[in-house]
C-alpha cells in the first residue's frame, strides 16, 4: 500500500562554519549540543564568538545524533570533537551526549540562547519545539526565573504540523505562509491531536475548504494553546520565540495579533537557542574550571 | 409516515409564562441594588428559605442553572473556559463552576452587562466542589464573605432487608441537628453582614414554599408516567429549572400549580409529547447543555424521553411509600404539622433536605440503581440512555456502578460520554452514532 | 536505618497476614486518613490503610466500576482489592472523603468479600466546630456500637483511652523525626521519611513505635547524610507513596526532600488527640474537627492548610515547593492556584507535577531538573567573576 | 437474492458480497479523498470477486463513520450493529465482540442472534486503535507488520506511562534512544495500547466467548497482549477487517426477506 512519497515535512537541515575566524588561535574553544527529540544542533564558539554550527534532525540513537551533529558543524573546519575544550550537551537527550562535560536542560540554555539571539531585553521565552511547548520566564542575563512545559495532551506541537504538512502535501517552510493567505479566519479545528487532527484535516478537505484555510484552523488551534500557556504563565515583555516553530509564520503571527504585540525578531536561525545557550554555558564553566585548576597548581 | 403520529400534541399553554418567569427572576437580581436589596448567590440545592428571613427585597443566583446557561452560549463558554485555564485552573472541574468563574473573571454577564457581584454567598455542601466554589469564587471577586452549610451528614435512608427496599434511618436525629446548629449559626452570620433583623415569619413561609414546590415537581414528573408521555424531557428541563433557581419562593409553587394542572389536562385530552411515541427511555445525570438536540434526534425515531433520576430528583423532594412506589414526598402541611418557631422551621428544613433522592448517591451508588429500577418500571421504560458527564463529578459518583446494576437486572442500558457545559469534550457524531445503535438494538429501526 | 519501614513497606500484605496469625485478631482496611485509629486500637483491631499498587496494568480492574475521570489513586486502590490482595481483611472503613475515593470504597463494600463495613460520615464542615464535634461524636458512637456488635465485645473508656495513647506516642515519634529534618544537615531523606510514616498506616503502632525508639538508641540524631548542601525542598499534595518519583529527586538529581505536607506525610499524625480530663469520643472528635484539614473541607477564606505550609516552609528551612497533584484530582486541583499564588506572593519557588499511577519519570525528571537549576545556576552566569 | 455491505472505516473501505446468507466475494480500498469514489471501487472490486453483476444486487447495506456519502445504498447500520451480525454468523457462540480498526474500537456484547445488547466505545483520545501503533511504528521506522511480529519475541514488561500518543511516541522514542530492545519496545506499545482496549471492553460485562475484529485483529503482538490481559482467549475470523461489511450485508438480506 505505501507509494512513494515526497516527505514535505522535512525541513531545512544545514551546516554553516564563518571563514574568517582562524580557530588555532582562540584561547578557548566550546560548543553546545542540542539533542531534541525531532532535531539536534551544535553550536561552536570561538572565544565566545559563534564559529560554526549545524542543524538537522535527531536519529534513532542520541549518542550517535550528537556526534553527527557535531561532525557536520566541523565538517571542512579542520576542528575535531577534541579539540574543544569544553562541551555541554542539553535538549531531550542531554545525559546521553558521549563527549559531553556537563549536562543542562534546555529550559535553561533556551533562556541564556535567547539572550543571546534576541538581547537582554527578553523577559519570556516561548521555545516550541518538537513534541513539547515551554514558556520561561527569566532575567536579563538569561537566567530562569520560573517556567511552565505543557503536559497532558501534546497536541498541537511541532510533530503534529510535520505530519499535517505530510498530509496536506505542503512543504513545512510554507505552512505557515499559506496559512496566512485567507481572508477570514476560520473558527480553530476542535481537535489537535495529531491522529484525529488527519481525521479532521480530510473531513474539511472533503467538505471543500481550501488547503490553506485548513492550515489557518490548524495554526488557529495550535496557537490557543501556545496562548493559553503563555497567559498562565503570564507574559512580560519582550518576548523571544525559539525553538523549530519560531519559523512558522502562521503560528508567530497570529500569536502577536493575539497578544497585542511583536515578538521580537532575529537575523539568526532561533531554532539554534538550545545548543547556543549551552555553548555559552560552557564557556563560563570551562573558566571556572580553569580557575580552579589553577588554584590548585 | 403519518400513519406513524397516532398521538395528538400541541404545545405547553404556561410556556410563555415560564419564560417571562425566568427572564424576570436574572432581571431581579441584576437589578436588586438599584432598589436596595439584597443579592446573594449560591448552588442550587442551598436551603434559600433562610435568607429569605432577611426581607421580600432578597434575590439569588443559583450557579449551576446559570453555569448551563453559558454553556448554551458555546462561544461564551469557549471564552469562559480560556480565561478560567490561563489562571490554572484544572481543565476537568465542574464545568459549571469554571463557566461561572470564567463569567467573574471576564466580568461579564451572559445575560449582558458586567458580572453582578452577590453581597455574600450561601451554600449547601456535598460534592466536592461545592465549598469550594464559592470559596475561590470569593476569592477571585476580592473577598466576599460566604457561609456554607455542611450538608454530608450520611445517609437518609437504609435497606430494610424484610421489605426489600429503602426506608427511612431512623437515626437521624444529631443528623438534623447538625445541620440545625449550622443554620442557627448562619442566620447569627446573615444578620452580622447584612446588619439586618432576621424575621421568623418570613422564613416559615419561605420553608413552607420549599416544601410544596419540591414535592409539586416531583407530582408533576408523576404525571408523565401516563402514555403517550405529555411531556418530553428537553422541556422538563426548562421547567425544573424553577426550583434550582429558587424553589423557596411563593412564585414558584404558583406556577407548580399551574403547570401540575395543565399536565393533568394534557393527560386527560391524551396529549403527548411527541406525535410518533414508539419507545419511551430515562436519562440520567445533566444533559450536554449545548447539543440538546439529541432529544429531538431520538423522537424522530418515535424515542421519548419522559425524565430521569436527574430531572425528577435533583430538586424534587420524594419517598417510597409502604408499597414501594417512588411517589412525591408528603409536606409537613400535608401531614399536619404546625410550623410556629425558627427552630421548628429549621428542623423540619433539615430533615427535608437530607432527605432528597439525590443527596443519597453521595453514600451508596446502589439507591440510586434501586430508584432508577423503581423509575424505568413506574414510568414505563423500554431503555435507558446514561451520560457519563466529565463536566460533573458530583452527580457522576456510582455512574459506572449504576450500569452495571441496571445491565444485570435485564434493562436496555447504553452511555455516551461528554460534558454537561464544556463542547470541547462532547462529539455529537460519536454520540448519535451511539444513540442510533441503541435504538437499533431496541428494534426500531429496521 | 529505616530500612525496616521500607520492608514493612514494601511487604505489607504479608506483614498484616502475620499479625493476624500471631495475635489472631481482626484486620481492618481504612481509606482516607480521617479514620478514628484511636478506637480500633481500643478494640485491639489492627488499622491498616488501603494504598495504591503503582501497577498501571491492573488498573483496568477498576474500570467497570469507576467513572473514568476518577482520580487515578482511587482506580489503583480498588484494583489492589479486586485482585485479591487485601484479601486478609476482615473488614474496611472509611471516614467521609473525596467523592472519588468514596466511589472506592462504595465498589470494594459491594465487590470485595469482607465481614463488617462502615461509612463514617466524617463532617466536612470544620469551620463550625459548635456544630460539628457534637455531631462527630454521636456518629463516633455510632462507629463504636457497630465494632462492638461485631466483635462481640464492649469497647470501654479505658480502651479508648489506651487506644490514643498508642496513636498519639506513635504520632509524637514520629514528630521528633521529623524535626531531624529541619537541621541543615537533615539526619533522614525524604524517601525515608516517607517509608516511616506510610508503614506506620500498615503495622501495628507499638511495633513502629519500638521501630523509632530503637532507631535513637543507634544514633539517628547524630546521623550524617551529607547533605548539607543539597537544595531543600518540599512537596505538596494529597497521597504520595512514589518511590520512583522521589528517588529521583534525591537519588539522581540531589535534592532533598525535608517536608511535606501530604496525608501519606506530616498531615496524617501532625496533630495529637488532646484528652486531659474529656470524654475520650469528645476529644477524639476534636481532633479529627481540627486536625490539618484536607482541601475539600479546607473552607477559610484563609485557607487553614495554607497558614500551615507557610509555617513548615519557614521551620524546615524550604527553598522550593513541588506541587505534586493526582490526576483529576479535584479537592486538590481546587487550592492549587490559591496555593501558587500565595507562594509567588511569598516569593517561594514553586512548580506544578501531575501524578498518575505511575509517573513518567524522564518527562518529570527534565521538569524537576530545570527547576533546581534556578536555584543552582548562578555559577553558570559568573562570567564576570572569572 | 445478492446483498452487499460496505463498510466505510477511516483508512479502508471494505465491501462484502452475500448470496443467500452465504459470503461470495470482497474487496478492500485504502479511503481516499473522495469517500465516494473509494466505496464505488470497493463496491465494484467486490462485485468482480464475487463474478456479479451490479443489476444483480437486491441491496446495498452501508455502515461506519462514513456512510452517508454512499448514496447508491439502500440502507444504513450501525458499525455495532453489523459487528455483532457479522460475528455470530462466523462464530454463533461468540457473545462479546471487539473491533478494532484505525481510529475507533468498540466492544459489543450480543446475543445469539446478533442482536446488540450492549457496547462500549473509545472515547476522544486515539491511543487507544490502529493509528497509535502505527505512530509508534512509523518511530522505529518498521512496517506494521513487522512491528506486530517482533512483539512476540519479547517477555519483558515495561509500561508506557503517556496515555498520549504522541507522549508515547516519545516515550518510545528515548526507549529507541535508551537502545531499549525492539522486540520489548513493540511489546510495550502493544500493552499499552491493550490495556487501554481491555479497560474499555471491560466497561460492558464481557461473556465468552470473545472475538477481536476489525484490522487491527491481524496485529499478532496486539492479540497475544490483549490476550494476556484479559486473561481470556480470543477468536479471530480469518480476515477480521471484513466481518463489519458481511455484518451489514446480512442486515440488509434479513431485512428484505422479512419484507
Ligand atoms: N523552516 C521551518 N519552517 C516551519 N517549521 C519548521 C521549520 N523548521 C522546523 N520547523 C518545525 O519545528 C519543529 C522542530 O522543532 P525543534 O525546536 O527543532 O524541536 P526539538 O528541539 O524539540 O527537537 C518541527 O517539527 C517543525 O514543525
Ligand atoms: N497485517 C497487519 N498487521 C498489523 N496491523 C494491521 C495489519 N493490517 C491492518 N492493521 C491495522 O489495522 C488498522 C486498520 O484497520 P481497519 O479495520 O481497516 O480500520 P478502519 O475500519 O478504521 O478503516 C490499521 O491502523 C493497522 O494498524
Ligand atoms: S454536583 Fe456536579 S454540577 Fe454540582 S457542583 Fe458538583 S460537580 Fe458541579
Ligand atoms: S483527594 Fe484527590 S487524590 Fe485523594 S482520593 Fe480524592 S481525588 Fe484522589
Ligand atoms: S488526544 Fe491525541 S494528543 Fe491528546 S492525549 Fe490523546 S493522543 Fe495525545
Amino acid at each position: 500500500m505505501a507509494t512513494e512519497k515526497k516527505e514535505y515535512w522535512r525541513w531545512h537541515e544545514y551546516n554553516w562554519h564563518d571563514p574568517d575566524i582562524d580557530w588555532r588561535d582562540a584561547e578557548i574553544i566550546t560548543a553546545g549540543v542540542d539533542v531534541g527529540s525531532v532535531s539536534s544542533q551544535a553550536v561552536i564558539l570561538v572565544d565566545g564568538k559563534i564559529y560554526a554550527c549545524a542543524n538537522m534532525r535527531t536519529g534513532h540513537s542520541s549518542p550517535e545524533s550528537a556526534r553527527k551533529v557535531a561532525n557536520w558543524a566541523l565538517e571542512g573546519t579542520g576542528m575535531r570533537i577534541e579539540d574543544i575544550h569544553y562541551v555541554v550537551g542539553t535538549g531531550y537527550g542531554r545525559v546521553k551526549v558521549p563527549f559531553a562535560n556537563r549536562a543542562i536542560t534546555e529550559i535553561a540554555c533556551h533562556a541564556r540562547g535567547a539572550v543571546e539571539i534576541y538581547g537582554n531585553s527578553v523577559r519570556t521565552v516561548l521555545d516550541m519545539g518538537g513534541q513539547d511547548l515551554k514558556v520561561i520566564r527569566c532575567d536579563e542575563r538569561g537566567k530562569v526565573l520560573n517556567f511552565l512545559m505543557n503536559e497532558k495532551c501534546a497536541a498541537g506541537t511541532g510533530r503534529g504540523m510535520e505530519v499535517m504538512a505530510d498530509l496536506l502535501g505542503v512543504p513545512i517552510g510554507e505552512v505557515g505562509p499559506r496559512s496566512l493567505q485567507v481572508d477570514e479566519e476560520p473558527p480553530p479545528v476542535s481537535n489537535t491531536c495529531v491522529l484525529f487532527a488527519k481525521s479532521e484535516a480530510l473531513g474539511l478537505l472533503r467538505e471543500g475548504w481550501p488547503t490553506e484555510k485548513v492550515l489557518a484552523a490548524f495554526c488557529r488551534a495550535m496557537t490557543d494553546r501556545v496562548y493559553a500557556l503563555l497567559e498562565e504563565l503570564g507574559v512580560q515583555r519582550d518576548l523571544a520565540i525559539t525553538g523549530g516553530i519560531a519559523k512558522n509564520v502562521g503560528i508567530v503571527k497570529r500569536l502577536e495579533r493575539k497578544l497585542g504585540f511583536e515578538a521580537l525578531k532575529t537575523e539568526k536561525d532561533p531554532q539554534l537557542a538550545g545548543a547556543w545557550g549551552a555553548a555559552l554555558f560552557a564557556k563560563v564553566l570551562y573558566q571556572k574550571e580553569r580557575a580552579q585548576k589553577r588554584q590548585a597548581c | 409516515m403519518d400513519s406513524e403520529n397516532k398521538y395528538p400534541t400541541e404545545g405547553f399553554k404556561c410556556w410563555k409564562k415560564a419564560k417571562e418567569l425566568r427572564l424576570q427572576y436574572y432581571k431581579n437580581y441584576m437589578q436588586a441594588k438599584e432598589k436596595g436589596g439584597i443579592r446573594w448567590a449560591g448552588n442550587a440545592p442551598s436551603i434559600d428559605a433562610v435568607p429569605y428571613g432577611l426581607g421580600d427585597d432578597v434575590y439569588h443566583l443559583t450557579g449551576e442553572p446559570y453555569g448551563a446557561t453559558v454553556a448554551y452560549n458555546k462561544e461564551f463558554a469557549r471564552r469562559c473556559h480560556e480565561v478560567v485555564e490561563a489562571k490554572g485552573y484544572a481543565r476537568d472541574l465542574c464545568a459549571y463552576m469554571r463557566n461561572y468563574w470564567g463569567s467573574v473573571l471576564l466580568n461579564e454577564f451572559v445575560f449582558g452587562g458586567p458580572f453582578p457581584k452577590p453581597d455574600f454567598m450561601w451554600v449547601l455542601h456535598s460534592c466536592c466542589s461545592h465549598a469550594k466554589w464559592y470559596q475561590e469564587a470569593s476569592r477571585i471577586e476580592g473577598g466576599i464573605p460566604y457561609f456554607v452549610i455542611d450538608w454530608s451528614a450520611g445517609m437518609y435512608y437504609k435497606w430494610d432487608e424484610k421489605r426489600e427496599d429503602y426506608v427511612v434511618d431512623p437515626n437521624q436525629e444529631h443528623r438534623i441537628q447538625y445541620l440545625v446548629d449550622q443554620m442557627q449559626e448562619g442566620i447569627e452570620w446573615l444578620e452580622d453582614i447584612t446588619g439586618r433583623e432576621y424575621d421568623d415569619e418570613k422564613l416559615i413561609q419561605a420553608a413552607k414554599n420549599y416544601f410544596e414546590s419540591t414535592s409539586l415537581w416531583a407530582e408533576i414528573c408523576t404525571l408523565n408516567q401516563a402514555i403517550p408521555a405529555p411531556m418530553d424531557e428537553k422541556t422538563m428541563y426548562s421547567f425544573y429549572v424553577f426550583a434550582a433557581l429558587h424553589k423557596a419562593h411563593r412564585e414558584v409553587v404558583e406556577f407548580y400549580k399551574e403547570l401540575r394542572d395543565e399536565m393533568r389536562d394534557r393527560v386527560a385530552r391524551g396529549i403527548a409529547a411527541i406525535p410518533n411515541e414508539k419507545a419511551r427511555i430515562m436519562t440520567d445525570i445533566q444533559p450536554p447543555w449545548g447539543f440538546l438536540e439529541i432529544y429531538r434526534y431520538m423522537e424522530s425515531y418515535g424515542v421519548v424521553s419522559i425524565g430521569s433520576f436527574y430531572t425528577f430528583t435533583l430538586m424534587g423532594h420524594w419517598e417510597i411509600a409502604e408499597d414501594g412506589t417512588f411517589r412525591p414526598r408528603t409536606t409537613p402541611m400535608e401531614k399536619g404539622i404546625e410550623i410556629r418557631t425558627r427552630e421548628d422551621a429549621l428542623r423540619l428544613l433539615a430533615d427535608w433536605a437530607l432527605g432528597l433522592p439525590m443527596a443519597q448517591i453521595f453514600y451508596d451508588h446502589r439507591f440510586k440503581s434501586h430508584i432508577m429500577k423503581k423509575i424505568f418500571t413506574q414510568w414505563k421504560c423500554n431503555g435507558i440512555i446514561m451520560h457519563f458527564n466529565r463536566g460533573c463529578e458530583g452527580l457522576t459518583l456510582g455512574v459506572a456502578e449504576n450500569k452495571q446494576a441496571l445491565v444485570e437486572a435485564g434493562i436496555p442500558v447504553a452511555y455516551y460520554e461528554g460534558n454537561m457545559g464544556d463542547e470541547r469534550e462532547f462529539e455529537l457524531a460519536t454520540v448519535k452514532e451511539q444513540i442510533t445503535a441503541f435504538i437499533e438494538s431496541l428494534g426500531l429501526i429496521k | 536505618m529505616f530500612d525496616k519501614f521500607r520492608e514493612w513497606y514494601e511487604n505489607r500484605h504479608e506483614y498484616a497476614k502475620d499479625w493476624k496469625e500471631k495475635t489472631g485478631g481482626k484486620v481492618v482496611g481504612y481509606i482516607c486518613t480521617y479514620i478514628p485509629e484511636e478506637i480500633l486500637y481500643a478494640a485491639n483491631v489492627l488499622p491498616v490503610r488501603i494504598l495504591g499498587g503503582h501497577e498501571p496494568e491492573s488498573i483496568g480492574l477498576a474500570e467497570p466500576y469507576l467513572f473514568g475521570m476518577y482520580c487515578p489513586f482511587c482506580r489503583d486502590c480498588l484494583a489492589q482489592g479486586l485482585q485479591g490482595k487485601y484479601a486478609y481483611l476482615d473488614g474496611i472503613v472509611i471516614g467521609q472523603s473525596c467523592i472519588h475515593i468514596r466511589q472506592t470504597f462504595f465498589s470494594w463494600r459491594q465487590r470485595i468479600p469482607h465481614e463488617f463495613d462502615h461509612y463514617i460520615p466524617m463532617p466536612m464542615n470544620v469551620v463550625t466546630p459548635r456544630a460539628s464535634i457534637p455531631f462527630l461524636r454521636k456518629e463516633l458512637e455510632i462507629f463504636k456500637s457497630a465494632l462492638e456488635r461485631w466483635l462481640e465485645k464492649e469497647i470501654t473508656d479505658d480502651d479508648l483511652r489506651r487506644g490514643i495513647e498508642i496513636v498519639n506516642k506513635n504520632r509524637r515519634l514520629m514528630k521528633k523525626v521529623y524535626n531531624l529534618r529541619r537541621e541543615p544537615n537533615p539526619k533522614l531523606t525524604g524517601l525515608e521519611a516517607m517509608y516511616m510514616v506510610v508503614s506506620s498506616q500498615l503495622t501495628d503502632k507499638n511495633e513502629h513505635s519500638d521501630a523509632i525508639e530503637e532507631m535513637f538508641n543507634n544514633g539517628l540524631a547524630t546521623r550524617d547524610l551529607g547533605r548539607e548542601s543539597s537544595i531543600r525542598l518540599m512537596t505538596v499534595g494529597s497521597e504520595n507513596d512514589d518511590v520512583e518519583f522521589t528517588k529521583m529527586v534525591e537519588e539522581t538529581l540531589g535534592a532533598t526532600i525535608v517536608i511535606e505536607d501530604h496525608c501519606t506525610g506530616s498531615r496524617y499524625f501532625w496533630e495529637e488527640v488532646k484528652l486531659d480530663e474529656k470524654d475520650p469520643l469528645t476529644a477524639i472528635a476534636e481532633r479529627y474537627v481540627t486536625r490539618t484539614p484536607c482541601p475539600q473541607r479546607d473552607w477559610e477564606p484563609e485557607r487553614i492548610r495554607f497558614r500551615r505550609i507557610l509555617d513548615l516552609i519557614e521551620e524546615f528551612g524550604v527553598q522550593g515547593v513541588l506541587l505534586i497533584q493526582q490526576k483529576f484530582c479535584d479537592p486538590h486541583e481546587l487550592d492549587i492556584p490559591a496555593l501558587r499564588d500565595l507562594l509567588n506572593e511569598k516569593g517561594i519557588k514553586n512548580y506544578f507535577l501531575e501524578f498518575d499511577v505511575t509517573v513518567p519519570v524522564g518527562q518529570f525528571r527534565i521538569r524537576v531538573e530545570a527547576f533546581l537549576e534556578t536555584f543552582a545556576s548562578d555559577e553558570l552566569f559568573a562570567e564576570d567573576i572569572v | 437474492m445478492i446483498a452487499v455491505g460496505i463498510d466505510m472505516g477511516a483508512k479502508n473501505v471494505k465491501a462484502v458480497v452475500v448470496r443467500d446468507g452465504e459470503q461470495i466475494g470482497r474487496s478492500i480500498f485504502e479511503t481516499g479523498f473522495d469517500r465516494y469514489v473509494s466505496a464505488r471501487k470497493a463496491f465494484e472490486g467486490a462485485l468482480q470477486d464475487a463474478d456479479v453483476g451490479e443489476e444483480d444486487v437486491g441491496v446495498v447495506v452501508a455502515t461506519g463513520a462514513g456512510k452517508k456519502v454512499v448514496t447508491f445504498a439502500e440502507k444504513q447500520f450501525t458499525v455495532m450493529a453489523c459487528n455483532a451480525k457479522g460475528i455470530v454468523r462466523l462464530f454463533p457462540s461468540v457473545r462479546t465482540v471487539i473491533d478494532v480498526g484505525a481510529e475507533e474500537a468498540r466492544a459489543i456484547r450480543l446475543d445469539e442472534t446478533g442482536k446488540v445488547i450492549e457496547f462500549a466505545i473509545n472515547e476522544k483520545c486515539a491511543a487507544g486503535a490502529g493509528a497509535f501503533v502505527e505512530a509508534m511504528a512509523r518511530a522505529m521506522e518498521v512496517e506494521v507488520g513487522e512491528f506486530a511480529q517482533l512483539s512476540l519475541a519479547s517477555t519483558k514488561a515495561i509500561p508506557i506511562n503517556a496515555q498520549c500518543v504522541i507522549f508515547a511516541e516519545s516515550e518510545v522514542v528515548s526507549l529507541i534512544h535508551a537502545e531499549t530492545d525492539r522486540a520489548d519496545i513493540a511489546k510495550a506499545v502493544h500493552d499499552a495500547m491493550a490495556a487501554r482496549v481491555g479497560a474499555m471492553s471491560q466497561r460492558i460485562k464481557v461473556q465468552k466467548d470473545i472475538a477481536l475484529v476489525g484490522g487491527v485483529a491481524r496485529n499478532i503482538g496486539f492479540v497475544q497482549s490483549l490476550k494476556t490481559f484479559l486473561k481470556e482467549d480470543l477468536l479471530v475470523p480469518p480476515d477480521p477487517e471484513f466481518v463489519t461489511a458481511l455484518g451489514a450485508a446480512l442486515l440488509g438480506m434479513e431485512g428484505e426477506e422479512s419484507d
